[in-house]
């Protein structure tokens, strides 16, 4: 029998595959297409302490085997996914990850510091719904805040440092692509005492309208998401895998049990997948089968066989 | 996979698609399609023209690098189905008309299917087509305008329901009519937003409407008119 | 008529159609195939003071809509370009860039010192051949100096500094994305008296033999080229073009008129066309035909109209 | 574009694609194919199977992406052709042999073409295919092996001159082989490297040679087997 299980900080994951944040919503929409408690886990949207209403405007634009996306961390906020989404999520037999961004580093703190007080409440009752906080210090779609704490080591050092503090949940931090130095940033985050890195969000890209001569976005720039960016987030999840001893979590345009073996090789505990949900709705579904295939074929009976064999 | 049983050229650039084998659907629906493995990556959402038994149809224009590929489907080709998506139209009350522009009328064949004595207007800008189906498919009036402005034809105020579909500046002219007319009709707009999941998980269709924001794939694509803040 | 004309530290420009270097040679195969004094210029396969072998194994890998390449600066040296290649260009019509790479800023220096002279002692005999130096500090796939020199602006600083001392050509600099803050990177090459900067070289990225479970590079990394990379590239040259007011070189992933138009109006002087030589053989002459078409159809006369209008 | 005028399977996964239109060629050169628009982003590059008056023949094995995208192709699509590229076979001295293993057999059809008294040796490893189209093409002998080892059924010496084509491992055994028999006959092997401008301009291509670096795409893809640094 093939062996898919893997851990973060005590947290089992059934297989690697973890559904990305954002692209998965909170998960009640696909479990509709199949049972998402066959999944590893997920990651949910991105969350802010208050409710964003998100960008104006045009959000997606398809690229050359890539997307841009332009969503703005619309969310409801972290009150309302407590009380709307976690008796849902509690049922769930599978790694759940809540997403948290944030636009000063106050709001990250209050946000972490109530998911983390309602999750002791819940765990009192037996019903925890949440196994990790995913820090997204990286998004590029919102002005204030956002990916701008996930530049520079020096901005991300205090957010993670004071948001360590506000939760006894597991936390880890998810880095940006366009981190000035991605490996510097993991390795401060373990310094800080993440339980683990999360790699990669979207990259800062653009679309120009070229008839009507301005952005096709109103926020000016973009993340871009695909397979057009996977050689360049294996390499990022390779470099930041050598560099630090926490779990890492790759991602960036995962679409086949390939890809995932990858990943895996260049050092990744878990995957996330994001976009490919879109062009499979069923994605998660289709890559255990593969994945289980691979390893049969393979003759790979655990993944620790190859986890960061390069 | 479902399997194409025939693409026909219906005018210049546009295409009538029959496929075999489908997961039904209500009028205003749609589905996502996908007549490639990996490239271009995102599926297209095309609404339901028609339906029978194990037959489903869509009418489309070409319009980019999908459209185009669906356009080079033959009879026997594999392509995949996903749907149906979206909230369709709500059943109407009272006299109702359908105003389609351009590659906007498809939903309305498939509706008049239920609502079989709808008034239907149908705008072309260049090329007209399907204008005989339509006759056929309803009992009530036809009227064609290539060329012009559709919107000009209708009188809001004759009618107790009225679908729209359409380019982005028709539906934002069919709510300023509203608000002119005074009409007292219930006025929907069926909107085209670019979409990428398709099911509401993504956020990326998101519509401004006067109480927040809505998804076009899940709470949509049809909207009340009155309800939606044009950019 | 459309005025296609560009001009950079007094080098003509006839269109902006620029072949980028080490994707066209030294401009004589695609001669075979086109009139390549059509174009607006070339920049020639990056050259070392010394000539180097390049690298063992696998040298490309297609990826999503991009290209791995690590070629590895394999080329015949200085020297020998100054003696079998310059013949021919000193006949070209068109703005010639050399384009020069290094594994120590002697050697650089001393590359740059080389064509310099032999470029004076041409000029003195009415044969120029070099118009520009393009140095590239940013290749991803050698070991020692390349993109070693174009990660961080103090130590590219230096080499900048120095080269511009070594040549009265007018200098550019190449730019690498995986630099930790291209901006900066930019405006310093302006401070140290570049004319002019071109970006982007191309991504360090991976891929994995998941059979061989191994890289499928001898070198490990790789660099991604192509449309895969546009939306970012397009990001960083605005970037870079709001920042600096020397000329900016656009590249990476150009494939067509919309994405040379999007390149101008994010700021671009001149464009430069890699990866798409492979796509097309005729790529020059098709691109320069749609770029006519283009502004006929749009009414633009002159690329100074559109050009950083965003 | 050129336009495709058979696309027939021969064996399973093997097809033979006829082309109408095309710039000639010699024998063991090469063309780059192209049967898509934008994806997948290289061309591919064939041997040229066979060439008479205006139609040239591939014969290609699905290998992966592009390969599969070939074998959907139907009369009448179009499909770019660039080429001829490469060096080709050089005329051969005396008694020849043409060594193939796998799809590395298709080269040397049109070869026969000008070196009608060939002995041809063809390696399969499951499937055999265009055996009676060999033998009918030369009066040489044709000797076929499926599931060994093709290289086992030839004495090196004797032949004057002696070509094969095949996998990378094939061609490494050539050269062990032409030493261990001590053949004096002249020995080329036809490399498949991967290639991206298939003209010499970009280097992705290159061999190690004893004398330097080469390109496969402009000085090969033909070499002699001594002169090359198998890795
Ligand atoms: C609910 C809904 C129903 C639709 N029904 C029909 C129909 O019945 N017939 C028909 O011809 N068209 C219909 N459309 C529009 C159709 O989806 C687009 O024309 C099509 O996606 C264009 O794809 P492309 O690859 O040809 O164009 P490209 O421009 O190459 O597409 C690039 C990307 O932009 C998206 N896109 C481009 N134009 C549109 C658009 N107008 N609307 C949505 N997305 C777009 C594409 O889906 C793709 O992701 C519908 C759209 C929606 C949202
Ligand atoms: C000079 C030359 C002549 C050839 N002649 C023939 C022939 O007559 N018949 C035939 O079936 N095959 C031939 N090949 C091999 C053929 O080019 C590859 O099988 C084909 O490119 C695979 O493309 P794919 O998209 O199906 O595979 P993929 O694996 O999807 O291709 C991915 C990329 O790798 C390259 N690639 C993968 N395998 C090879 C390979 N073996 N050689 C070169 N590039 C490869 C592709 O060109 C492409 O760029 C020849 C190769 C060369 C270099
Ligand atoms: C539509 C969309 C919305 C996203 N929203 C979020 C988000 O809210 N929080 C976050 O950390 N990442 C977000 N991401 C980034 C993804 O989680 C993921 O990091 C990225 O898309 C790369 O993976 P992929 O190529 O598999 O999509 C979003 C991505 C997309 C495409
Ligand atoms: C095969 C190959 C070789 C290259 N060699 C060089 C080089 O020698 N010097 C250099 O500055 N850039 C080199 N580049 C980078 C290109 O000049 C260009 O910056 C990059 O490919 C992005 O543009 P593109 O997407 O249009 O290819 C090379 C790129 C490729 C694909
Ligand atoms: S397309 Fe994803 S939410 Fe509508
Ligand atoms: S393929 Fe470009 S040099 Fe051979």
């Amino acid at each position: 029998m093939t062996n898919l299980h893997c851990t973060i900080a005590g947290v089992d994951f059934k297989n690697p595959i973890v559904m990305a944040s954002g692209t998965f919503g909170f998960g009640k929409e696909y479990a509709k297409y199949y049972d998402i408690n066959r999944l590893g886990g997920i990651s949910g949207k991105g969350l802010t302490l208050h409710p964003k209403e998100g960008n104006d405007g045009i959000r997606v634009y398809e690229t050359p085997s890539g997307m841009l996306n332009s969503v703005g961390l619309e969310n409801p906020g972290v009150r309302a996914f407590l009380q709307q989404e976690c008796s849902r999520w509690e049922k769930l037999d599978i790694a759940r990850i809540v997403n948290l961004g944030g636009n000063t580093i106050e709001e990250y703190v209050e946000g972490a510091a109530l998911i983390n007080e309602d999750n002791m409440n819940r765990e009192r009752e037996g019903r925890k719904a949440v196994d990790i906080i995913e820090l997204n210090i990286s998004c590029p779609n919102v002005k204030a805040g956002g990916m701008a704490y996930g530049i520079q080591t020096v901005t991300a050092r205090e957010v993670v440092r004071q948001v360590r503090q506000a939760t006894s949940l597991p936390l880890i931090v998810k880095l940006s692509p366009n981190a000035e130095d991605i490996v510097g940033m993991a390795a401060m985050c373990q310094e800080e005492g993440a339980e683990g890195v999360s790699l990669i969000n979207t990259f800062s890209a653009m679309k120009i309208d070229v008839y009507k001569r301005r952005s096709v976005f109103n926020n000016l720039y973009a993340g871009l998401s695909g397979p057009a960016i996977k050689p360049i987030a294996l390499r990022m999840v390779h470099q930041v895998s050598k560099a630090v001893t926490i779990p890492v979590i790759g991602m960036g345009g995962i679409s086949n049990a390939t890809d995932i073996i990858e990943f895996i090789m260049a050092g990744a505990t878990v995957i996330q997948v994001g976009t490919y949900n879109f062009v499979n709705l069923r994605a998660g579904e289709q890559l255990l089968q593969e994945l289980e295939n691979f390893m049969l074929q393979e003759n790979i009976s655990s993944l620790d066989e190859i986890r960061g064999i390069l | 996979m479902a399997e194409v049983l025939s693409n026909v050229q219906v005018a210049p650039g546009v295409f009538r698609l029959a496929v075999k084998g489908h997961d039904g659907g209500r009028m205003g629906q749609f589905y996502m399609l996908r007549a490639w493995d990996r490239y271009p990556l995102l599926s297209r959402p095309i609404s339901i023209f028609d339906i029978s038994r194990d037959v489903i149809e869509f009418l489309y224009i070409v319009a980019g690098e999908g459209t185009e590929m669906f356009s080079r489907l033959e009879t026997g080709d594999p392509i995949s189905l996903e749907g149906p998506f979206g909230n369709g139209f709500e059943k109407p009350t009272g006299k109702t008309a359908f105003i389609g522009g351009g590659i906007g009328i498809a939903p309305f064949y498939y509706a008049l299917r239920e609502i079989k004595n709808a008034d239907v207007y149908l705008g072309f800008s260049r090329d007209s087509y399907m204008v005989d189906e339509f006759r056929k498919a309803t009992t009530g009036n036809v009227y064609v305008d290539i060329g012009g402005i559709i919107l000009n034809s209708v009188d809001f105020n004759a009618y107790d329901t009225i679908y729209t579909c359409g380019p982005h500046p028709m539906l934002h002219a069919v709510q300023r009519k509203q608000i002119e007319s005074g009409s007292k009709a219930k006025i929907y707009v069926s909107l085209e937003n670019r979409m990428a999941c398709g099911i509401g998980a993504c956020l990326v269709c998101s519509v401004k409407c006067k109480d927040g924001r809505k998804k076009a794939c899940a709470d949509g694509p049809v909207f009340l008119a009155e309800e939606v803040v044009f950019e």
